[in-house]
Order: C-alpha cells, then sequence, then structure tokens
C-alpha cells in the first residue's frame, strides 16, 4: 500500500532525525555543561553566582586562539592560555571579592556583573569585534554515526566533560579540601572556627572554575568559534544547566547541561527552531516543579531541628 | 502502644478539649519521628511534652502549626480539623509557637518583630496600606502599641527600636515569645523558652506564662529544664523514638521508672 | 506618612519640579525622563527584592509587555493611549498573577531562574509573535500621548508626565512598605516560616507585590512606547533585567528612595561617559566606556555594599562615629549607653516620630 | 549600463567626491582619497583648523551585539575625517566627527542621538548601525530636524519617505531581488530558507516571501536560529528533509558561518546561498573550507578588483579598501565600513553647497547626491526616494578556494 | 595558658566588653557565668578572634593573638563550640565531624582521626547511628551534640565551650558534663560558659562572673557558688525529683 509505504517512510526520516537531534542536543548540552561546572564551584564556595563565568570562557577561547594565529603550537598555547585565565580568574577574588569583605551575597553578584562588564569591554579592545575560529583538534571530517553525523571535536568536549565531572565529584565529595570549601558557603564563621581560610577557599574556587571555564573554553573554540562577547549567551545557559541540576552538584550540573542541550536540539528539530530557547525553559519549568531544588538538589535542611 | 490509665481518663474528656491530637504520625524517610502520638491540651491548661533529644518533641509542634503534613493522624483544634490548614490559616485560628533554633526576623527592628506577629490580629491590605487611608494610620498605631505593650512584658521595651539581630541569644528567645504573644492566641507553643536563660531569668519566665495562661491562654510546652516543667506543668507527656512512653502528673512523671531510664537519670545532687 | 519621609518627599517634589529649567536641553530632558522609567522599573523590583527578598531577573518582560501591549492597541487597534496604557497595565498585572502562583514554588536561586525563564519566554514571544508584534523588525506607528487636546509631545511635558507617575509610585510604595502589608513582607525576607507561622499568607503576599512591581512596570513600558513611538525586542530582553537589579542594588536594596537613585546614578553614569571617557582618553571610544562603567560598578559596590544611598549616609555616619567614639571611650563608662546602633535599615516603621 | 550626464552640480573643487560619470574616472574618485594632488591645491595648503569645524556626529554599534558593524562603520568615518582635514576640509572649514556608541541598544540610541544634536551640536548624523536603532530613533530626528544618514539596511526607514531621513545600504528588496532573479536563472524552485531571528534576519524573510511566488519559487522548509546559536544542525535537518533545490541563509557571521560548517558536517549537497551579510573576510575564515561555494548577493567592494575597468565604482571601491587596510585591521573591512563612508560623503558633499545650516543642508542632500558614486552604489536621492540605488549596487559572488569571485 | 587583659570590645559604637582581664592557667576548667547580654558570647568570640578587640590585648601560650584572623587561632590549639551550634547543615554528620579536624590533616595520622571520631560516637551513640545524615535535619538537641562533637574533633589545648548543654535531655547534658571533666585530666584546659551555673561551678576550678561586659567577681568555683549574688540569680533552688 502506498499508504503504508509513505508512512513508513516518514516514520524512518523522523527516526533518522531524532537521531541527528540526539547528537546534537548532547554536542551542545556538554558546552553547557561544562560552564555549568564553572558556576557550580564558585557557587559551593561562596554561594556567588559568578555572571563572568562565561567571560572566563570567553578569556580561554579568545587567548588560545591569539597565541595560535601567533604560531604558538596548540599544547603550549593551551596551556598559557588556561594558566592565565586562572591567573585571571584569582585576581578577580583577590580585587574585587575579597575587598567586599562582608557584603551580602546578591551585591557580591552586582560586582560579578561589574567584572563581566568590564572583562568583556577589554576583549573587545584587545581582540576586535569579529570572531575568530581554531581549527578542530582532529580535522573536520564528519563521523558518521548511524544516520547522524557528528564532528571529532564533538568528542573532544565529551572527553573532557567526562574528566572534569569526575575530577570535580571526587574532589568536592571525597576530598577533605572539597569538604572543606563547601564548609564555607554552607557556613563562612563556622569554617573559620574550623581552621578553614573562606578567603583562600574563595581565591582557590576562582581560579579552578576560570580554570575550568577557559578548559572549556578552547575546546569548545573550533565548534563555537571565538568572539569577544561569546561568553554571555553560554553563561545564561550554563547558569540554567547548573541550577535545574541544583545549584551545588557536580553530576547534576552535566546532567542539566545535557538535558539543556538535547531539549533545545529536540525542540527546535520536532516543533519549532523559533520557540527553540522557549520551549527548553518551557520543560525546565516542568523539571523545577516536580524537583523545586533541581534533579540532584540537596536536601532541603531549611526545616530541621526548627 | 501502653498508655497509661490516667491518660485513659483524659482521652475521655477529649470532647473538651482545645488541641486534640489523635494518632500522630510523621515519617522523614526511613526516620519515623512521630509514631501514633495522641494527645489534648485543655482550655487554661499548661501541658509538657519532655523527652530525650530526638524523640519527636519539635516535630510535634510542627505538625501542629502546619510546618509539615502529617503522614498518619488528625488534628484538632477548637472542635475543628486543621492538620489539612495552612500555617498561616492555623495561626489565625489561634496558635501561636515559638522556635527553638530561633527564627527572628534580623532584618527587622525588636518591636517590628513583635509587630508582625500581630498580622492575622489587624487587617489593612495592600490597596488601603498604599493609599494610607486613616484606617490604615489609626490601625498601625494600634498594632505599635500593642506590641510595645508585649514587649513591656518581656522586658524588653528599652530595646525596641534596635535590629532584633543585635540581641543576646537570650532576649531573642522572649522577643519570639512576645511576638507569639502578640497574635493573641488561644494556644502558646513554647518550644524550649528557657534554653539559654540563666536561672534567675527562668524564673522570671516561669511567672510570665502563669501569668500568659491566667490570661486564659493554654500552653503546650517542650523545655529541658525540668525545674521549669515539674514546677508549672498540669500535665506532662513523655516521648522517646516518636512513641508515647508515659503520661501523667509531673509527680507521677518524675517518679516513672522509664522516664527515668530514657530521660531523667537518677538524680543525684 | 511620617514626617521624615514627607520632607525627602517634598524636597524630591522640588527638585524634579525645578529640574528642567536648569538643564534645558531635549538630551537632558530625554535623560531624565528615561531615568524616570528606568525609576518605576526599579521601584517596583525593589519592593520585590528589598522587601520581599524574592530576586527577580526577568523584570524586562512586564516593561515589555506593557509597552508592546500599548504599543499594539494604539497601533494596530487605535484604542486611545490612556485606555491602552490601562489595559496594558490589567494585562500585565493578570500575567503576574498567573505565573505567581507556579513561580513562587522557587526559592532562592531558583526563584531567580524561574523568573529569568519568564523573562526569556515572553521575549521570544515578542520575536516570534511576528503578526502581532512585528517581531524582529518591530512595531511602527506607536502614537504620542495626549490628554484633552494637550499633546506630550515636546519633552518638557513627557518629563512632567512620567516624574509625576513615578512620584506616585514612590509615595505608594513608601506607604506600602511602612504599612502592615511591608511589614509582612519582610518578614517573609528575614523568616518564611517564622512568617507563616505568624499568619502571614507568605504567597498570597509574594504574589501581590510582583502584581504591583509588574503594574509599575507595565505603565512604565507603556510611557516608553509612546515617547520612542517605535517598538522592537531587544530592549526587553535580559540585559534590561539585569540593569534593573544593577539600579536596585546600587541604589541600596532596602531603601525605595534607593531605587530611583540607583536608576539616576546607573542612566547618568553611562551618558556622563559617554562625553568624558574620550575626553580623558583620547580617542577612546564605546568600548573603553563599557570597560570604565564596568569597573565604576564594581568599585562602588565594593566600597558601598549596602548601595548609595545608605552608603553615603554610613560613610558620614562612620566618620561622625568614629570622632564620637573617640570622646567616648575617653569618658566613663556608664553601663548600657546604648544609642543609634549601626546599621538600623532607614526609612523604616517608628511611629513615634509622629 | 546607464550612463547619466553629469550633473550641474559636480564642484570643481578638488576636496568633495566629485558625482560620478563613468565617461571620466578621474573625477570619480573623491579626491579625498588622493592627498598628493589635492594637497597642491591652494585651498588645502590653508590652514583649515583655525575654522571652528563642521561637527558631524556619527551614532554606531560600537559595542554589544552588533559592534562587528559599528566598528569598522566608527573606523571608517575616522579615516575620512583625518582624509578630508588634511586636505583643507569643506570649503576650508575643518570636519569634525563627534562618534557615540549605541551599545546596540535602542533605548541607548535615542538618547545618543539627543546627545549630538543638543550637546554636541552636530550638523548631521551618520548612523545609526542597526535598523531597529534607526527606526527607535526616527522621531526624535524628525522633531528635532536634522539630517540622518543610517547605515542600517531596512526598507522600513525611508518608506514612507520621511523629511530628514536619507539611508545608504541596500534595502533587502533590493538584495533579495538580485538573488531571487539568481536562483530563477539557475533554475533552482524549491527553496530551504534559514533566517536568524533578528531584524536583519526577518527583513530578509519578509522580501523573500514577498519576492519568491514571482519567480516561481517556492519555500520547502522555512527555519529561525539565534544570532549566538553555536549550532543549527537540528534546524538544517530537518531543512534536509524537505529536500529542497537550494538552500537560502540569511544572517551574519558568526552564526552564517556556524551554518555553513554545520551543511559540511551533515553532508548536505545542496548549493548554499547566503546574505549580503557574510561579505567580509571573517565568513571565509570562520567557515574554512566550507565556505567554498556559497554564493551570495552583495555590493561590489568585495570583488572590486576583478570589476570591469569601465564600471563606475571600480576606483572608489579599490582605494576605499587601500585607504582602510593600511589603518585598519583588514579583517573588519566590510560593506558595513562602506555604508559610514556613503553616509559621510553624501553629508560632506552636501555641506560643501549648502554651509553649516541643518535645513539647507537637508535640502542639499535630497536635491545634490545624483548620481553619486559611492561605495555601495551609485546613489540618486529625490523627494520620493531617500536611499536612491538601483540593480547596480548588487552582484552576485561565489566564494571559490577562500577568495571571492564573480559568480557565474 | 591563656590571658586576656583589659580588653574591650564592640558592635559597631556600642561596647559589649568593658576591659576585661581574665586568666585560664594550664589544665583548669574556667566557668563564665553571667545573665543574658552580659557579653559572655562576645568575650568567646573575642577570644577566638571572630570579633577582634579593639582595645587590650589577648595571649595565648605566650603569645599575643588579639589581632590573629580565627583560622589562624584554630591552628595554634584553640577550638569553640559556639552559640547556635552552626553546623554545616548541607554536609553529613560525619563531615561536620571530620572538618572539626580540618586543621589536624597532615599533622596527624588519619588513624588516630578516626580513633577520635569513634570516641566522639562513644559519647554521643546517636551520632553514629545518624552520621550520614544531613546535619541540618538533626532535632535541635542532636545538633547540640553534633557542635561539641565537632569542637572535640579539633583535640584542642584550650576549648571554648559555649552553653554546650543547651537544648539537651538531662542525661545527655550531664554527660556532657561528666566529658568536660574529664577533658581536664587529658590535659585540655576548657573555657565555660553556661546558663546551668550550678552544673559548671560543680567541675569548674575557678570562675567569673561577668555583667554588661565587666567581670565583677572572680574567684575558685567553691568561692562563687557560696557567693549570695550568685546563688540567688544563677543557682536556683535547685531541682531535686523526689
Ligand atoms: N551583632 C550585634 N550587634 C550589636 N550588638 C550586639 C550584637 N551581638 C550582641 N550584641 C550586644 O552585646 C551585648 C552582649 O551580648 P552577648 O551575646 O555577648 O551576651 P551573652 O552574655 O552571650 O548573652 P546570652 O546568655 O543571652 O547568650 C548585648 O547587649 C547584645 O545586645
Ligand atoms: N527534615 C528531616 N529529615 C530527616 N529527619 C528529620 C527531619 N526533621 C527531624 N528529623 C528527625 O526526626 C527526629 C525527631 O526530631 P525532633 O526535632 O522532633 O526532636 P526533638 O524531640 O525536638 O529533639 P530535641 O530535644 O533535640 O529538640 C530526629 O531524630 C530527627 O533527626
Ligand atoms: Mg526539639
Ligand atoms: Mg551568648
Amino acid at each position: 500500500m502506498p499508504a503504508d509505504i509513505a508512512f513508513e517512510r516518514i516514520y524512518v526520516e523522523l527516526y533518522q532525525q531524532v537521531l541527528q537531534y540526539l547528537m546534537t542536543g548532547v554536542t551542545v548540552g556538554s558546552i553547557y555543561a561544562i560552564i555549568a561546572l564553572g558556576f557550580v564551584v564558585i557557587y559551593n564556595v561562596t554561594g556567588i553566582i559568578n555572571f563572568a563565568q562565561g567571560e572566563f570562557v570567553m578569556l580561554g577561547a579568545m587567548i588560545m586562539v591569539s597565541l595560535y594565529k601567533n604560531q604558538v603550537p596548540m599544547v603550549a598555547a593551551f596551556v598559557i592560555a588556561v594558566l592565565l585565565t586562572t591567573i585571571i580568574g584569582a585576581a578577580l577574588e583577590r580585587l574585587a571579592i575579597r575587598p567586599a569583605k562582608g557584603a551580602s551575597i546578591v551585591t557580591l553578584i552586582i560586582i560579578t556583573i561589574g567584572a563581566s562588564i568590564t572583562i568583556r569591554g577589554l576583549g573587545l579592545i584587545t581582540w576586535g569585534p569579529n570572531t575568530s575560529s581554531l581549527p578542530a583538534f582532529s580535522g573536520d571530517a564528519p563521523l558518521v554515526i548511524g544516520t547522524a553525523s557528528i564532528v571529532p571535536q564533538t568528542l573532544w568536549v565529551l572527553v573532557t566533560t567526562a574528566i572534569l565531572l569526575i575530577a570535580l565529584y571526587l574532589f568536592f565529595e571525597r576530598t577533605l579540601l572539597g569538604k572543606a570549601m563547601r564548609a564555607c558557603a554552607i557556613n563562612m564563621s563556622a569554617a573559620r572556627l574550623m581552621g578553614i581560610s573562606p578567603s583562600v577557599m574563595a581565591m582557590v574556587s576562582f581560579a579552578l572554575s576560570a580554570s575550568l571555564g577557559a578548559v572549556g573554553g578552547v575546546v569548545m573554540a573550533p565548534t563555537t568559534l571565538a568572539t569577544y562577547d561569546m561568553g554571555t549567551m553560554l553563561a545564561l545557559k550554563g547558569f540554567v544547566a547548573a541550577i535545574i541540576g541544583g545549584m551545588s552538584s557536580t553530576p547534576g550540573a552535566v546532567a542539566g547541561g545535557l538535558l539543556v542541550g538535547v531539549l533545545e536540539s529536540m525542540g527546535a528539530g520536532l516543533i519549532s527552531s523559533g520557540y527553540k530557547d522557549a520551549i527548553a525553559f518551557v520543560v525546565l519549568f516542568l523539571v523545577l516543579f516536580v524537583r523545586p531544588n533541581g534533579i540532584f538538589g540537596g536536601r532541603d535542611t531549611s526545616k530541621g531541628g526548627l | 502502644m501502653a498508655v497509661s490509665t490516667t491518660d485513659m481518663d483524659r482521652e475521655t474528656e477529649a470532647g473538651s478539649a482545645l488541641l486534640d491530637a489523635r494518632s500522630l504520625r510523621k515519617d522523614f524517610g526511613g526516620i519515623v519521628a512521630v509514631d501514633s502520638f495522641s494527645f489534648s491540651v485543655r482550655p487554661g491548661q499548661i501541658v509538657a511534652i519532655i523527652g530525650p533529644n530526638g524523640a519527636g518533641k519539635t516535630t510535634v509542634f510542627n505538625l501542629v502549626t502546619g510546618v509539615h503534613p502529617l503522614t498518619a493522624g488528625e488534628i484538632h483544634f477548637g472542635g475543628q480539623r486543621i492538620d489539612a490548614l495552612k500555617p498561616y490559616q492555623i495561626a489565625e485560628k489561634g496558635i501561636s509557637r515559638t522556635f527553638q533554633n530561633l527564627q527572628i526576623f534580623g532584618n527587622m527592628t525588636v518591636v517590628e518583630n513583635v509587630m508582625v506577629g500581630r498580622h492575622s490580629r489587624s487587617k489593612v491590605g495592600i490597596l488601603s496600606g498604599a493609599l494610607s487611608l486613616p484606617s490604615s494610620r489609626s490601625e498601625e498605631k494600634r498594632i505599635y502599641y500593642a506590641a510595645m505593650e508585649m514587649l513591656d512584658m518581656v522586658g524588653l521595651v528599652s530595646r525596641a527600636k534596635q535590629p532584633a539581630s543585635a540581641l543576646p541569644f537570650g532576649s531573642q528567645r522572649l522577643l519570639e515569645l512576645a511576638r507569639a504573644l502578640a497574635n493573641e492566641p488561644k494556644l502558646l507553643l513554647l518550644d524550649e523558652p528557657a534554653a539559654g536563660l540563666a536561672s534567675q531569668e527562668t524564673r522570671n519566665l516561669e511567672r510570665l506564662i502563669y501569668r500568659i495562661r491566667d490570661g486564659g491562654v493554654s500552653i503546650l510546652l517542650v523545655e529541658h529544664d525540668m525545674e521549669l516543667v515539674m514546677g508549672i506543668a498540669d500535665w506532662v507527656f513523655v516521648l522517646d523514638y516518636g512513641k508515647l512512653i508515659a503520661a501523667g502528673t509531673p509527680r507521677d512523671i518524675q517518679a516513672n521508672e522509664k522516664v527515668i531510664a530514657a530521660y531523667l537519670g537518677d538524680e543525684t545532687d | 506618612m511620617r514626617h521624615q519621609n514627607r520632607i525627602i518627599l517634598s524636597a524630591l517634589f522640588v527638585v524634579i519640579g525645578v529640574l528642567p529649567f536648569v538643564f534645558t536641553s531635549s538630551y537632558h530632558i530625554s535623560v531624565m525622563i528615561f531615568i524616570g522609567i528606568h525609576a518605576m522599573l526599579a521601584i517596583g523590583l525593589c519592593l520585590l527584592m528589598g522587601y520581599a527578598g524574592q530576586v527577580s531577573l526577568g523584570h524586562a518582560a512586564f516593561f515589555g509587555l506593557g509597552a508592546y501591549a500599548s504599543g499594539i492597541l494604539t497601533a494596530s487597534y487605535h484604542v486611545d493611549p490612556w485606555l491602552a496604557m490601562g489595559l496594558a497595565a490589567i494585562f500585565t498585572g493578570l500575567v503576574a498573577f498567573i505565573i505567581g502562583k507556579p513561580l513562587f514554588r522557587l526559592k532562592g536561586n531558583n526563584l531567580a531562574m524561574g523568573t529569568l525563564g519568564f523573562g526569556i519566554i515572553v521575549y521570544i514571544m515578542l520575536v516570534e509573535m511576528t503578526d502581532l508584534t512585528g517581531g524582529p523588525s518591530g512595531l511602527r506607528g506607536v502614537p504620542s500621548l495626549s490628554i484633552f487636546g494637550f499633546t506630550f509631545d515636546k519633552d518638557i511635558k513627557y518629563f512632567y508626565l512620567v516624574w509625576a507617575l513615578a512620584l506616585l509610585f514612590l509615595i505608594l510604595s513608601l506607604n506600602i512598605v511602612n504599612s502592615r502589608v511591608g511589614r509582612a513582607l519582610r518578614s517573609i525576607h528575614g523568616s518564611e516560616i517564622a512568617a507563616e507561622m505568624l499568619g502571614v499568607d507568605t504567597n498570597k503576599y509574594k504574589i501581590q507585590i510582583l502584581i504591583v512591581s509588574a503594574v509599575y512596570a507595565s505603565v512604565a513600558g507603556s510611557l516608553y512606547a509612546h515617547y520612542v513611538t517605535f517598538l522592537s525586542p531587544p530592549p526587553f530582553g535580559f540585559k534590561l533585567s539585569i540593569e534593573v537589579l544593577v539600579m536596585v542594588v546600587i541604589g541600596g536594596l532596602s531603601s525605595v528612595y534607593g531605587a530611583i537613585f540607583g536608576a539616576a546614578a546607573t542612566t547618568l553614569l553611562s551618558e556622563t561617559l559617554r562625553g568624558t571617557v574620550p575626553k580623558l582618553l583620547s580617542g577612546a571610544g564605546g568600548e573603553y566606556e563599557i570597560v570604565v562603567f564596568g569597573v565604576i560598578l564594581m568599585v562602588v559596590m565594593i566600597f558601598m555594599p549596602t548601595g548609595l544611598t545608605s552608603g553615603t549616609l554610613n560613610l558620614v555616619r562612620r566618620w561622625r562615629q568614629e570622632k564620637a567614639l573617640r570622646v567616648e571611650t575617653r569618658e566613663a563608662e556608664d553601663g548600657n549607653a546604648v544609642t543609634g546602633v549601626p546599621r538600623v535599615p532607614e526609612g523604616r516603621t517608628a511611629i513615634e516620630d509622629n | 549600463t546607464a550612463t547619466p550626464t553629469p550633473t550641474p552640480t559636480t564642484a570643481p573643487k578638488p576636496p568633495a567626491p566629485a558625482a560620478a560619470t563613468p565617461a571620466k574616472p578621474a573625477a570619480t574618485a573623491p579626491a579625498a582619497t588622493t592627498p598628493a594632488k589635492s594637497a597642491a591645491t591652494p585651498a588645502a595648503s590653508k590652514p583649515a583648523a583655525s575654522k571652528e569645524p563642521y561637527k558631524i556626529g556619527g551614532l554606531f554599534a560600537i559595542t554589544g551585539p552588533a559592534s562587528s558593524l559599528g566598528i569598522p562603520e566608527r573606523n571608517t568615518v575616522q579615516l575620512l575625517e583625518e582624509q578630508i582635514n588634511q586636505q583643507g576640509g569643506i570649503n576650508g572649514t575643518p570636519v569634525k566627527m563627534v562618534i557615540a556608541d549605541t551599545e546596540s541598544d535602542e533605548t541607548k540610541a535615542v538618547l545618543a542621538a539627543k546627545k549630538l544634536i543638543d550637546e554636541d551640536k552636530v550638523l548631521a548624523i551618520v548612523g545609526p548601525s542597526q535598523s531597529g536603532e534607526s527606526l527607535a530613533i526616527a522621531d526624535t530626528i524628525e522633531k528635532a530636524e536634522i539630517p540622518l544618514v543610517s547605515a542600517a539596511a531596512s526598507i522600513k526607514i525611508v518608506d514612507p519617505v520621511k523629511k530628514w531621513i536619507f539611508k545608504t545600504p541596500q534595502s533587502d528588496s533590493l538584495i533579495v531581488q538580485a538573488l531571487v532573479d539568481y536562483l530563477k536563472a539557475k533554475g533552482y524552485t524549491k527553496i530551504g530558507w534559514l533566517s536568524v531571528s533578528n531584524a536583519f534576519g526577518d527583513s530578509g524573510k519578509v522580501e523573500f516571501e514577498k519576492a519568491a511566488p514571482g519567480a516561481g519559487l517556492t519555500t520547502v522548509a522555512k527555519e529561525s536560529f539565534g544570532a549566538n546559536d553555536t549550532d543549527v544542525t537540528a534546524q538544517l535537518t530537518r531543512v534536509k528533509a524537505a529536500n529542497p533545490d537550494a538552500i537560502v541563509v540569511w544572517a551574519i557571521p558568526p552564526a552564517a558561518a556556524i551554518v555553513s560548517k554545520n551543511v559540511a558536517q551533515l553532508g548536505i549537497k545542496q548549493p548554499v546561498f547566503q546574505s549580503h551579510g557574510i561579505g567580509n573576510k571573517q565568513f571565509i575564515d570562520l567557515a574554512g573550507t566550507a565556505a567554498n561555494g556559497v554564493r551570495f548577493p552583495v555590493g561590489k567592494l568585495l570583488v572590486a578588483d576583478s570589476l570591469s575597468g569601465s564600471d563606475a565604482q571600480k576606483k572608489v571601491l579599490q582605494e576605499y579598501a587601500k585607504g582602510y587596510t593600511a589603518k585598519f585591521d583588514a579583517n573588519t573591512l566590510s560593506t558595513f565600513g562602506g555604508h559610514a563612508w556613503d553616509g559621510f560623503w553624501i553629508v560632506a558633499k552636501a555641506l560643501e553647497k549648502s554651509g553649516p545650516d541643518r535645513a539647507k543642508l537637508r535640502d542639499a542632500i535630497e536635491s545634490n547626491t545624483k548620481e553619486f558614486v559611492g561605495i555601495t552604489g551609485v546613489f540618486s536621492f529625490s523627494p520620493t526616494e531617500h536611499n536612491g540605488l538601483d540593480k547596480r549596487a548588487v552582484t552576485m559572488v561565489e566564494i571559490k578556494d577562500g577568495k571571492w569571485v564573480n559568480a557565474e | 595558658m591563656l590571658e586576656l587583659v583589659n580588653v574591650s570590645t564592640y558592635y559597631g559604637r556600642i561596647q559589649a566588653l568593658k576591659g576585661v582581664s581574665l586568666r585560664v592557667d594550664d589544665g583548669e576548667i574556667v566557668a563564665l557565668i553571667g545573665a543574658n547580654g552580659a557579653g559572655k558570647t562576645t568575650l568567646l568570640n573575642t577570644i577566638c578572634g571572630m570579633l577582634p578587640a579593639r582595645a587590650g590585648d589577648v595571649t595565648f601560650a605566650g603569645q599575643r593573638i588579639t589581632h590573629l584572623p580565627p583560622e589562624r587561632i584554630v591552628r595554634l590549639g584553640i577550638s569553640h563550640v559556639p552559640e547556635r551550634r552552626q553546623v554545616f547543615g548541607e554536609l553529613s554528620v560525619l563531615d561536620n565531624m571530620i572538618l572539626g579536624a580540618y586543621h589536624r590533616f597532615g599533622k596527624e595520622s588519619k588513624a588516630a582521626i578516626d580513633g577520635d571520631i569513634e570516641t566522639v560516637f562513644e559519647i554521643f551513640p546517636i551520632l553514629k547511628e545518624r552520621r550520614k545524615q544531613a546535619a541540618g535535619t538533626l532535632s535541635g538537641g542532636q545538633q547540640q551534640m553534633l557542635a561539641v562533637g565537632r569542637g572535640l574533633m579539633s583535640r584542642p589545648k584550650l576549648l571554648l565551650l559555649d552553653e554546650p548543654s543547651l537544648g539537651l535531655a538531662p542525661l545527655v547534658s550531664k554527660e556532657i558534663m561528666r566529658v568536660v571533666a574529664e577533658l581536664r585530666s587529658r590535659g585540655t584546659t576548657v573555657l565555660l560558659i553556661e546558663q546551668n551555673a550550678r552544673a559548671a561551678l560543680r567541675i569548674a576550678d575557678r570562675g567569673y562572673l561577668i555583667e554588661t561586659g565587666k567581670i565583677v567577681l572572680e574567684g575558685t568555683a567553691h568561692d562563687l557558688a557560696a557567693d549570695p549574688k550568685v546563688q540567688s540569680a544563677y543557682l536556683g533552688q535547685g531541682y531535686h525529683h523526689s
């Protein structure tokens, strides 16, 4: 029956498309995940939502690109880009966050907004408005998986995400330093009474988060391209991902990132590309309404021992 | 569950109870914090709940005031069922409480804290407030003076204008008490009101509780200061691991073997 | 209203009334018009954030809804602009009411993210509902306002209209803040659980104040629409939400007056930089302006973490205290000399001042 | 090509770019770009700086999302300011550009425009960069009665004609028509359409929908994506499934480059057409090999060198490119800068006629700009036409081996 | 071991401590009693560096610590069990205890620390039962036990206890006093604030009475307990169950 055949064809095509959407979603989602991890690191230690997180990503990518354009070998450029960004992250804490001792969290968040504006402006002055590209680490030839295809760079992003996730998870859950860092955000004065120095921890977290951002920026640059204002949109998505994951959980951040990526891509593919971002947000609302603390959100400890 | 005979007597009188809680149960994941616990408070009574740490006393308060939904059971207040109500509705019905882990409004002054306590006894809404109608202004004044009166009762008038967060721990406890009283409750739940008070202050508190009771307010008290509990309670319930292990007059309870073993210990002064 | 408030308000009235005679250029007047529009947004957000403690990262959405509702009703359906402004406010308030309930199930950061999502969804709708909104290309032909044949065509007239409304909102907000409702809001901020236990229907008040701030934003949006007479989505995006947040915090979270100062400070700062940066750094362009803006934002927040209004007051107070202290320590130690505790948030209930 | 006679208004003095006639190529080049020659003239040797300069406002999106438009525009007018003053300015009066940044924000654009008008008292404004900004300030401009030469594309800016507002970029309708004609000529009928969801993409979509039926084209898929999207494979998968003859993309880099890269990734074989939005080096850099084969309608700047010698614009284009790349990053050389170039010279040339008076200047712009050879095209303004370009302003370009060539 | 000379501490411009001088010798238990608002907590916060003194000197083991930050002071061997518990609510009970020993890691063997965890679990068996539970969901008294246990984990030379028995059942409260007394035999010095002055003075060697920011009485625990002023305001009639 022709109708049957037609139906079958639509079915097969749809299946093929969905596979591609899924691949795309995972690719984009793992980029969001890396950024979300950066948010989580600073949030876990200081309680601050760092609006300059996207700028760390931008710095990593842009420094890498300009070094590469000046014939610095890839590996050396990578190391320098990450190191420089890390230093900038630490400096940000030292120069802008620490002096505001005793300020409320909202105030600190506004400071990071200021930092984000400043860094972006400096980026524009240094690198101009144009977008730059970086060659893919292992070529551009697409990898075909079933009926879907991805670029090899995706694998780099995925592997990086996985490594960062595992490392950070172990760090926060298993190491003393990781626990000490979390303690700072939960109760700063009690942490000090344990001999933990919150300002040192905060600096470490900014440095760590900056280096995460930079690594992310470098591995994603070949696919997302690099420009002085690339951070804004990525940070927004990363923030969403982090919240979905519960804001303080590293696996949550990654799960959140992947979820946002896949939903966006499915939404764009199956429903409407115009409403892509809206679809992602609507579904994310649903997630939050079912689990108000995010998928991996911590237990609500606020009502204990009233 | 072994319920003492004296308790059975009370049970038959439950009809006249102000607060009547029947077979309360609360699970937190695997932990059963309160387990088929029934109790009641009659008008004008001071009733105490005691028990080891983690026995479920605060949880009972949380159930009565609607902080946590019940896993099972029923709560009646003044003849009406209240266990499905929201906390603010329960407060409107006339139940106030203080908190073991203080919940003062640190962002407000001492007197403003108490003025919030007057919330359900006043009614200016957002519109009349925004327009600052004469009715709203005069009500505001009445709230203020009522609040100052409550502060006077607990001896904090001199600190009325200070931020509540600047009060020492003990004073914050008293502030919570004043705030709860401002609601003009029929039933007042006090969670460890004497914790952090020195002996003299505890005796003042004791007098204050009598005064409140004499004003027609029933009191449900959780406290580890046995001097206070045994001095003022008309009736005592003892919880252990969420279950009732004894109930009776202070005298009975002090002699109860189970209670001594689980909670009081041998008092060898 | 309290005595102190009356004095500050009268002063504000006078200053604002006189300003257009001091700064007469149409540029200066438009800057002040935009400050007024931003102030309405900031006052609303201040109620929501500074008093009720509920963060919103989507305030631009209400602004956009107001602007577009007015714009569409007047440009496409030729409704009278004033009526349109009222309908827009009702519509926006209704939207706030509808989203309020699910939104306030979320707390803290998640609420921030929920409002952010709301903002983005509204933005996307403005972009995508092309038939209604004109889409990314924008909506043209929004008329200017007029009343009884009196057109608000000259900037100076518009200035007085905008500021009359802004001051009205300010007064309403001060009244709310100093009423039972304001106290309930702050108690929610302090401890939601305790507030609820004292009979405060926390959800109701959160939604009410969300509606109030949404209506303020809507009116601001309508005023924007009839002033610029062209609407397109970008001014109603995430960036504006953040800017309003910055205004509120710069002004001082817990002061309604602060919202006005915050709006003024941020708008003036970026406008002043446009003129001064190229003079200071010769040949410096827009890039340098935003860098300087970012740096100043940080510096202000670092040195005045409680915002400009209370920050300045605190500096003065601290300076005075330091002097007083030096005297005091030398004086006899007289028990409990407890006066003027620092960091008492101002603008708060103190009926005795009456 | 139509070859109009030289307009009587052609200025004999060197500093102004003369009205162009292909017949007299030497006179078509704005003298300003050849300082050596003009330095010899007596007018130029006079120190121009002694007079109160003519102030012209430059309103560009120097920061924010549209900065890749605003920066080349700013650079261009700064370059021209320097050049014109080196040659003695306009009738001996120096020109001062007062630059203001709109931050790609419409509200800021309104304020910045007012500042230029009321504080800096400029005689005319060149810019803003974006259509939304231009429409947002339109009311202000009309009320303030100051000439504005917009550097933004939307036809709505000058349709209906507003007394004080002109614009230099080709309207999208013109560009789209060139593309549609080309597609029809090549026999492509089923089109898969993708555009960026901002004013640029939207306007392209609207114009395409208008022009396509006339040429027998049908749109079999219509998708959009965000200007900051980093992946468009989902949308392309949908387009691919609709099996079009050709794909048309309406966007600017970086998103435009990402589309081309994703086309390569998905192995889509259909020919890809883009818009004039990719008319700068950046696109080729970003898309790499994926850029090859992309064809697009655009002004002639990109292919200036391969234009025939008789083309009116060839010399102007080459000299602009040379002057710009000598001073600024060659990667930012673009048609956008060209829009500002045109705006600047249209104003400067009229100023020479009218003197420092906004109303007279406006009239001069309207009546004096006839067959003016600019970067974007050849302009002829009239009371009913404030853009004044024709088909000559658009050509089809193809990217081959990372180079622009005339498309067959 | 610890000496305060003329220490004055302020909250903004309010003076909470007015020239307090106080001494705690090696191996002593010193009780600090006073009415609410007297400045007891302020005093402990001044010693541990949370609220640095504006005038006067604090010395510990011969070293001046007046202006050191708390995290440094902890490393010198002073541990502070603060008022209001201040447990890390989102961390597990066990993690809270581990963080109590934060400054010992790297200096001491893991076995020693694990051993101490066991010791604390012996004192408060419920904590062992709940070691995986988030500290914020414990009952008030359980949190208090955790706060004390966490303080013990730091194995300090000097332990500052701010109302350790607050909210604890009588049995546990007695246990805490026993533990404190036992600490002394292990060589730990203790400065103890306790509203249950009777219990405190029973185990203390010496004591101070503080009123509105000033030390008004000092002496041996025995002398203090016999002082009529102390008796009337702080000792009460005493509770005896029949
Ligand atoms: N954050 C603060 N800001 C201002 N004043 C404060 C602050 N904390 C405490 N005070 C004041 O300092 C004085 C001493 O308080 P402190 O907390 O030391 O008393 P305390 O003896 O520990 O009382 P309690 O037994 O109630 O805990 C009190 O008058 C109190 O009001
Ligand atoms: N949110 C929660 N999640 C898990 N367990 C909880 C939660 N809240 C309370 N519990 C547990 O329920 C039990 C009862 O706690 P509750 O606070 O009622 O004790 P309590 O009798 O008031 O003790 P205390 O005298 O120490 O205040 C405790 O074991 C506690 O750990
Ligand atoms: Mg309890
Ligand atoms: Mg204390």
